[in-house]
């Protein structure tokens, strides 16, 4: 489902990775590893789409992403570094534009479930900027347990970090969940953790 | 509800619960433009004469002023990188804050004109054509800017390169946007005028939010 | 996003001797027909009944301003290709180019300006092309401090390879509206139409003079390039 | 040749001060850059040690 061949980046001058290549099939969780800064999270970006590599390609169902745009975003889900919502607004509406990005419409009480698996039912209605940081990425994440159909790529850029034991256990079993389905999982995370899946794992040389 | 009001909705929300910027960059206009009278003192005949090339400087600068909120914010809150992976090409939602952003900035510079008009003796007619100019103009300034701000979202000294990088390219509107009133003024026919007005929005809809979006897919590299 | 993402074979790491070995050619010509272009231009062009000596700048004026639109189409064509084909070396090019480019361009407007004071008394004229200039210095400064303002090369190269295109598009605009805006305020001004009928001679001095620029800018740019591939690829320049 | 004597030439009919001010400026500059480049261009070859 998703290749890539012999990719090559080169950041800020310095040369971060150079000929990785590797495929993820269906069903199958790629755990990407590596020191900081030896490149993971240009690696998920550049999977994304986000960054141009310096040289070599992404495939998606083995058809180069650069020529898919549109139609690889709608069934590509990431989730980087940054939460991705807006203080101004609360859990709930900040989950209905998410999805909407995505081609996925929802109402209210879609979202309100998905924000009670992760343990934020009390905050769906206040606004973000009331809530922790801690609370702030499980409101991200809640956009994983949206009922998604069209959703066949999960990138995570550390779902597991300044997360508490119960909401880690919850992702875990939403990415189970979404490994089952048939999807494609590639994941970085300082936590050890284990699926049902497959896993495979690649480590970026530093 | 298409992606297209969605955003724009989302944007006037957020603009509404931010008005403080919104109303900062009005004043920012009123206070330049009755700034000129003060300077040059407030003979009318002068200031009827400079009252649409004051007027159009004034909102170029005020536009300039509140492109930052455009994607700084977004960019910051990673909302933007998701915006870069939505299902619906990215020009289309690039126009879509634009358009928030001329609801909120543009809009407000035209409908303030008739009362600066008066502020330098302008006659019913002659606020009329700045204002009608302006209406068009407006947009492209915003369109324009869009570019702009696209390249130097994430910059540290982004406002002034914002500035820098802008303000030569909107020197056409400028041109043909004060050229209306001073055509009116002598009696000329304002059509050309409008006409070439009309010609750069056109322009600017179907070029500025696609290079915008290509210049946001590198900033956000 | 880019159309085409292959790896061309023009990369800066072959390239590099290449520019080396280039420039002394461009710089030997270019002082050769730089002098013989003042030649043409102090002691063959006849003295102007009208403005007397003066007008002689225009030797270096009239090139100076061809070479500095000339440098940016060229600089904005780099760039496009540069986005187009995701290659480094075109990257660089526009930025080797940018510098000279902004020279010639302050260059245009001096030597305008040092025309304009002895034959219409005023140091700086509103005339068309000589606001367009103005207007291009402003492009050229923009290029120049996003591509200084952005850390990462490759992200830079790219960003300022977008406003150049946008730049290059814009130009017919701006010049037609400042020259339709200069004739509306036709009393302000003189323009520089009435400068003298083109005599041979005058036009020759000038075409040589504009192939001295031209070599000078194609030397003065692979030069600049070298220097942006040693900078950024120390590798590809070591190994020459 | 129609300058009368060297004096004449630099005078310039009068207008020497803007002739010269702009071909001296533009000589000026074009030099200043090409200096700059050749000695950034002498810098790198001595540091490794490469010919021209």
């Amino acid at each position: 489902m998703l290749t890539a061949q012999n990719l090559h980046c080169v950041r800020g001058g310095r040369r971060l990775f150079e000929n990785l290549s590797f495929a993820v099939p269906s069903a199958t969780l790629l755990r990407v590893s590596g020191a900081n800064g030896a490149g993971k999270t240009s690696l998920l970006r550049m999977l994304c789409g986000l960054l141009l590599p310096s040289g070599g390609d992404v495939l998606w169902r083995d058809v180069p992403i650069r020529q898919q745009r549109e139609a690889y975003w709608r069934e590509l889900r990431y989730i980087g570094h940054l939460a991705g919502i807006k203080d101004e607004f609360t859990a709930a509406e900040n989950l209905i534009f998410a999805a909407a990005l995505s081609g996925v419409n929802i109402t209210a009480s879609i979202a309100r479930a998905a924000l009670e698996q992760l343990g934020l039912a009390r905050f769906a209605h206040i606004p973000v900027r009331m809530l922790s940081q801690g609370q702030r990425r499980r409101v991200a994440l809640a956009r994983l347990a949206l009922p998604d159909t069209t959703a066949a790529l999960w990138v995570l850029d550390e779902p597991l970090a300044a997360l508490d034991n119960d909401a880690a256990d919850c992702v875990i079993s939403l990415i189970d969940a979404r490994l089952a389905a048939g999807a494609v999982v590639v994941m970085t995370s300082h936590q050890p953790f284990t699926v049902a899946a497959e896993l495979r794992s690649i480590t970026i040389p530093v | 509800m298409s992606l297209w009001t969605l955003i724009v909705q989302r944007d006037l929300r957020i603009a509404w619960r931010r008005r403080s910027d919104a109303l900062s960059s009005l004043f920012f206009f009123i206070i330049v433009v009755s700034l000129f009278p003060l300077g040059v003192g407030p003979e009318p005949g002068t200031l009827r004469l400079m009252a649409s090339g004051v007027l159009w400087v004034a909102a170029l600068l005020a536009t300039l002023l509140s492109l930052g909120r455009l994607f700084a914010a977004d960019h910051l809150d990673g909302t933007l990188e998701q915006m870069l992976l939505a299902e619906e090409p990215l020009w289309l939602v690039v126009a879509a804050k634009v358009c928030a952003h001329w609801l909120t900035s543009g809009l407000p510079l035209v409908l303030l004109s008739p009362l600066m008009g008066l502020q330098f003796g302008l006659q019913a007619e002659e606020i009329a054509v700045l204002t009608g100019a302006l209406l068009l103009g407006t947009p492209v300034l915003s369109l324009i800017g869009a570019i702009g701000a696209a390249l130097t979202v994430g910059l540290r000294a982004g406002s002034v390169l914002l500035a820098l990088l802008v303000l030569p390219l909107y020197i056409p509107v400028l041109v043909f946007g004060a050229a209306a009133s001073g055509a009116h003024a002598s009696g000329l026919a304002v059509t050309p005028h409008f006409s070439i007005l009309g010609a750069l929005l056109l322009a600017s809809i179907a070029l500025a939010p696609w290079t915008a979006a290509l210049a946001l897919r590198i900033s956000m590299e | 996003m880019s159309a085409i993402n292959w790896f061309k074979y023009s990369s800066p790491h072959s390239f590099y001797p290449l520019a080396g070995r280039m420039v002394p050619w461009f710089l030997g010509a270019a002082a050769l027909f730089g002098i013989t272009g003042l030649y043409v231009a102090f002691f063959v062009a006849p003295t102007d009944f009208q403005q007397g000596e003066s007008y002689r700048i225009i030797f270096i004026h009239v090139p100076a301003a061809w070479m500095s639109m000339f440098i940016y189409l060229v600089m904005a064509g780099w760039a496009g290709a540069g986005l187009v084909f995701n290659t480094r070396l075109s990257g660089m090019m526009a930025r080797a180019l940018a510098p000279t480019g902004a020279m010639f361009t302050f260059l245009a407007l001096w030597t305008g300006a040092l025309w304009g004071k002895p034959t219409w008394g005023t140091w700086w004229v509103w005339d068309a092309r000589l606001t367009s200039e103005l207007i291009l210095l402003f492009l050229y400064i923009g290029f120049l401090s996003l591509t200084a303002a952005i850390e990462d090369d490759r992200r830079a190269d790219r960003a300022g390879a977008v406003l150049a295109l946008v730049g290059v598009v814009n130009i017919p605009i701006i010049y037609f509206s400042v020259v339709w805006w200069n004739t509306l305020h036709q009393g302000a001004s003189v323009s520089l139409k009435s400068a003298p009928k083109m005599a041979t001679t005058m036009l020759l001095g000038m075409l040589l003079l504009a192939v001295a620029f031209w070599l000078y800018s194609l030397a003065a740019a692979m030069l600049r390039v070298r220097s942006i591939i040693r900078e950024r690829e120390p590798r590809a320049a070591a190994e020459d | 040749m129609q300058w009368g004597s060297w004096a004449e030439f630099w005078a310039m009919g009068g207008y020497g001060l803007y002739v010269w001010g702009s071909f001296a400026v533009t000589l000026v500059c074009m030099a200043g850059e090409m200096t700059s480049l050749v000695l950034n261009e002498r810098a790198a070859q001595t540091r490794n040690g490469e010919q021209a």
